[in-house]
């Protein structure tokens, strides 16, 4: 079945705890690699037929109202993957 | 961990730019400064203020920060306080929180405080940093945090907005005090159309300390280190100071600032336990958190209830996001963060208290004996100021208040006065309506979101009139608390709305069985501006503070919030009053309810 | 850390002897209730710290409840990758004389994360935080932490989590019920979607214990649930988790 | 910055109850195009300098030791990708 990604991630501006947790982890087990994480969402929504445009045009409408939090998060993919792709 | 700093060059507004450019224009008014708030500053500084100081005046004198409305009136609290009702008050109203002895040494402090409109905007971050914000005000007193609670107002429960309120805030309660280990031993909620657009998220704190363990706001002997710790300062809360971004002139854009705020309870969680390691050490002088206004305010006050000045080096601070102005990382109100006073023979094991835990900090500057604030930005004078003026010493306003016309009418309207009051089949269909009613029914679909059993010393919480936790594991020596306010009686009658507030929390906790001591307050009402909503807030704090005098327990501190109305249209005055009192062994307490049958039942009163 | 500890009133001298070290984590909420529960179980509570290398010798180690580095990722994910968990870790896996581990709530997570205990926590099907009095049965007396109980034998404790449904593949639980590791289970209803209603599972040597339930928050009365499996004791009097923690020191002093 | 995306969802196997409450919530906001949400997680490591192969095995010993739990999730990708891009 196909299915549409959403990404969903905290505002640049805001804080994120979570990924704050993870970067002070990181070094501890010898992983110093990174100068910072964020964290954030994945959805994926499977969809029965085709994605026709009406259905993106939903998946488009759910990542910003339901999906996300536009006041600290950003939306920021909404697309159709193929089996098994990215 | 040490600081590294971040050093940038903006074309600052320096104190010597200020006195050469007298003409130049500032946003003071998109600031919040009214133009008499901005000439006075202009006069106490002999000059224009530059950018920073412009910062710091507007967000001090704010309504929020400097009382200004309300001030005048609060004077009752201490004026109508008897010396008896002293007797078991260690710190008075005026430090982060009150102060009480509770015997064997062991003192209390709580507080309740307001987050009403962050959380109407983001109603999770908002409820969290809520709790976040008074349990750092109960730390900065010296003593460990041991309860939280939660006084709660909501629109109509059938509005198309209630939901995302509720279930917001209720989860943010939780998910922040939670993760505290903070057990939540009580709160209201109740529902209401008048805080549709306005509804109102109290938190109260309540901590314990032994007597010799209070600390207080001051940064006092010259040499002294101040030292700025937790989280990294960030744009949050400042979205509406971005004019300020005007003060730097470089051609990068400034990247947007939240105008909401993010909590981190895990920080705070490491924060509660690595002041109590200072405090254990004794290697802090002073203490204060940050909340609203943030450095500005933490600089402020503790150099102005010091015995001198404080030199800081704003570019010492670390930051979350490089692109802050100076002004900007003045009034950042960035969550999780404290500041301390540490003398130089002490750092070392500041240091090493702070890298135990893993908690970021930096030296920020100075304690000195100039008695003025200066701070610095790479070396160059952007803020000098007298710290008592900016923190004690704003504006201070004799609102106009009149009895509000339409008051008559509202009370003449009695439910006894109906003829409905006669038809017993219409007092029945009352009487059930009551019950069925979101504000009589049982409320552990909200407490049962809440951890009532961490620290393992909660003898009475949810479903209890009163919140008891024991504070001598060896004596049960212990406290309960209560808070309760009714928005409809004080509509009806404020002065009278707000005694029976006080008498209510105060019967709580006395049927629980212990001694009231104290009272601490969240004043939630419309706009200062509108005389009637003045004259509630007048007659709210003068029968809360007649009625406290009758029943001999003082406030010792609390919080006022204001504006608080969507459209014009101002909420029910709200006073929240929480009743603190103490067992000399919470073994005793008496919980609600009848639990045995056969028991004979007496109502007492009139 | 931790406030004064005044021996129990009339303690077992043997059971004193034993010393039973509480982990804390940056975190860490319930470490101070899990030392007072062993107190009054009447052993000895040794505190020990997650960035230590040194389990100080003690008998038993028990990792209590709480957010560790605030469970942002997973409950219990960056904990187990502390030094201290090492030692835990190798001690607990030592045959015969294995270090006796209970994992309580966070504690039980962290073990998962550290594949000393199979399974996973997921967030409750509920997606909400949990506080309430939940009833267990206990499923297997035989373990270090349930020996003071019967076979079946049901209490109530404290139930408080957010993450708390128990999940593994079905060949997994197969396995646990086969060779009776599923220590705990929900009873009166399950308040999280946890697979087969399990609360509470052991390693094959019945060692290391990890529950959600909070037996700490059960061993007072005054200060406890309002009612126990044992009969009505009134008002916060249940007091049914202490066999677990006289359990381990009894099993100790053999 | 350079970064690298660590993509982590919930094992098919295992019942996903955030993507079930969505999959619930979708059609009572008028959204039937869907037939099932998994929520997962997005992760996002900067990286200071260039993404050489070793921080590159970085991330991925990163993405199957901490950042996901093999008994629960599935890491579905890691991958460095250019600014603004996805
Ligand atoms: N928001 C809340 N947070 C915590 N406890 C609450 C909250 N709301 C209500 N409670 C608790 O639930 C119980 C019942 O509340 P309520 O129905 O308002 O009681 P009452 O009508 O007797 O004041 C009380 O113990 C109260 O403290």
């Amino acid at each position: 079945m196909p299915r549409i990604v959403v990404d969903v991630m905290p505002k640049p501006e805001i804080l994120d705890p979570q990924g704050k947790a993870i970067a002070g982890a990181l070094p501890r087990i010898g992983l110093t690699g990174f100068a910072g994480v964020r964290q954030g969402k994945r959805f994926e929504l499977t969809v029965d037929g085709d994605v026709t445009e009406e259905i993106l045009e939903q998946a488009r409408h759910a990542a910003t109202t339901l999906l996300s939090n536009p006041v600290i998060e950003d939306v920021t993919r909404v697309e159709v993957i193929e089996e098994d792709g990215q | 961990m040490t600081a590294q700093t971040t050093s940038r060059t903006f074309n600052i507004d320096t104190v010597a730019n200020a006195e050469a450019t007298p003409g130049q224009a500032l946003p003071w008014a998109e600031l919040g400064l009214k133009e008499n708030e901005y000439r006075r500053v202009e006069e106490i500084l002999g000059r224009r203020p530059t950018a920073a100081e412009l910062a710091m005046y507007s967000v001090m004198w704010s309504e929020h920060c400097s009382y200004k409305s309300s001030k005048v009136h609060l004077r009752q609290f201490g004026e109508k306080v008897t010396e008896a009702m002293k007797e078991h008050l260690l710190v008075g109203i005026g430090e982060n929180a009150g102060v009480v002895d509770i015997g064997d040494g062991w003192a209390v402090t709580f507080k309740v405080e307001s987050h009403n409109h962050p959380s109407f905007v983001e109603p999770y971050q908002g409820a969290a940093t809520g709790v976040g914000g008074i349990v750092r005000d109960i730390i900065s007193m010296g003593a460990r945090p041991v309860a939280v609670m939660d006084p709660l107002r909501f629109g109509a429960i059938d509005h198309p907005d209630t939901a995302r309120l509720v279930h917001g805030i209720v989860a943010g309660i939780g998910g922040y005090g939670n993760s505290l280990g903070l057990p939540n031993i009580g709160g209201e909620v109740v529902f209401d159309a008048v805080y549709q657009g306005n509804p109102l998220v109290n938190a109260l704190a309540v901590g314990v300390l032994r007597h010799e363990d209070i600390r207080l706001a001051n940064a006092s002997g010259a040499g002294n280190r101040v030292v700025l710790f937790g989280a990294r300062t960030g744009g949050d809360g400042i979205g509406g100071a971005s004019v300020l971004a005007s003060e730097s002139f470089d051609s990068s854009k400034p990247s947007k600032r939240p105008a909401v705020q993010v909590g981190d309870p895990f920080a705070e969680k490491v924060l509660i336990e690595c002041c109590l390691e200072l405090f254990k050490a004794s290697v802090v002088e002073g203490i204060q958190d940050l909340g609203a206004a943030g450095i500005s305010c933490a600089t402020s006050e503790l150099a102005s209830n010091g015995d001198g000045g404080m030199h800081v080096e704003l570019t010492n601070v670390l930051l979350r996001d490089p692109s802050l102005t100076p002004g900007e990382i003045l009034m950042s109100e960035s969550q999780e963060r404290m500041m301390a006073v540490v003398t130089p023979e002490n750092v070392a094991a500041f240091e090493a208290i702070m890298d135990t835990w893993a908690v970021e900090y930096s030296w920020l500057g100075e304690v000195t004996d100039t008695g003025r604030l200066i701070i610095e930005w790479d070396g160059e004078k952007i803020v000098d100021v007298d710290p008592r003026i900016v923190a004690h010493e704003g504006p201070v306003y004799e609102r106009p208040y009149h009895r509000p016309v339409w008051l008559d009418g509202v009370q003449a309207d009695a439910f006894t006065a109906s003829p409905a009051a006669e038809r017993p089949a219409d007092l029945r269909e009352a009487v059930l309506d009551l019950m069925a009613s979101p504000n009589m029914c049982a409320k552990n679909w909200v407490t049962d979101q809440f951890d009532r059993y961490v620290q393992g010393n909660t003898a009475l919480a949810m479903p209890d009139d009163a919140g008891v936790v024991r504070v001598d594991e060896e004596t049960g020596l212990g406290i309960a608390i209560s808070t309760d306010a009714n928005g409809r009686y004080s509509y009806l009658n404020p002065y009278e709305g707000a005694r029976l507030a006080l008498a209510e929390a105060y019967r709580n906790v006395a049927t629980s069985g212990a001694e009231p001591l104290a009272v601490t307050d969240c004043l939630n009402f419309g706009s200062p501006e509108d005389p009637e909503v003045m004259w509630q807030f007048a007659e709210t704090v003068r029968g809360l503070a007649d009625a406290c005098q009758e029943l001999g327990v003082p406030v010792t501190g609390g919080n006022v919030s204001l504006y608080n109305q969507t459209g014009g249209v101002a909420i029910h005055p709200t006073p929240v009053v929480g009743v603190l009192g103490v067992f000399d062994d919470v073994a005793r307490r008496t919980p609600s309810g009848w639990r045995e049958d056969g028991q004979a039942i007496y109502l007492l009163g009139t | 850390m931790g406030g004064p500890q005044p021996a129990t009133a009339g303690a077992d001298r043997a059971l004193d002897g034993v010393r039973v070290g509480v982990v804390t984590f940056p975190g860490s909420l319930d470490d101070r209730d899990a030392v007072r529960a062993v107190r009054l179980a009447g052993g000895s509570a040794v505190q020990l710290w997650h960035g230590d290398h040194d389990l100080q010798g003690v008998d038993a180690v028990i990792i209590p409840g709480g957010f560790s580095y605030g469970d942002y990722l997973r409950a219990g994910a960056i904990s187990r990758f502390a030094p201290l968990m090492e030692q835990i870790t190798a001690a607990a896996s030592g045959g015969a004389n294995a270090l006796p581990v209970l994992g309580i709530c966070n504690g039980f997570q962290v073990l998962t994360e550290a594949h000393l205990l199979p399974g996973s926590m997921i967030k409750n099907n509920s997606l909400h935080f949990i506080c309430r009095d939940q009833r267990l049965r206990v499923e297997n007396a035989g373990t270090f932490w349930t020996a003071d109980y019967a076979d079946g034998e049901e209490i109530v404790v404290p139930l408080k989590n957010q993450d708390g449904q128990f999940v593994a593949d079905n060949r997994t639980l197969d396995e646990l019920e086969g060779e009776g590791r599923v220590v705990f289970r929900y009873v009166d209803g399950n308040p999280n979607g946890s697979r087969r209603d399990i609360a509470g599972i052991s390693n094959i040597a019945g060692n290391v214990v990890g529950l959600m339930p909070h037996p700490e928050h059960a061993v007072e009365a005054g200060f406890g649930p309002d009612s126990s499996a044992r009969g009505d004791v009134g008002v916060r009097g249940g007091t049914d988790g202490l066999g677990i923690f006289t359990s381990v020191l009894k099993k100790l002093v053999g």
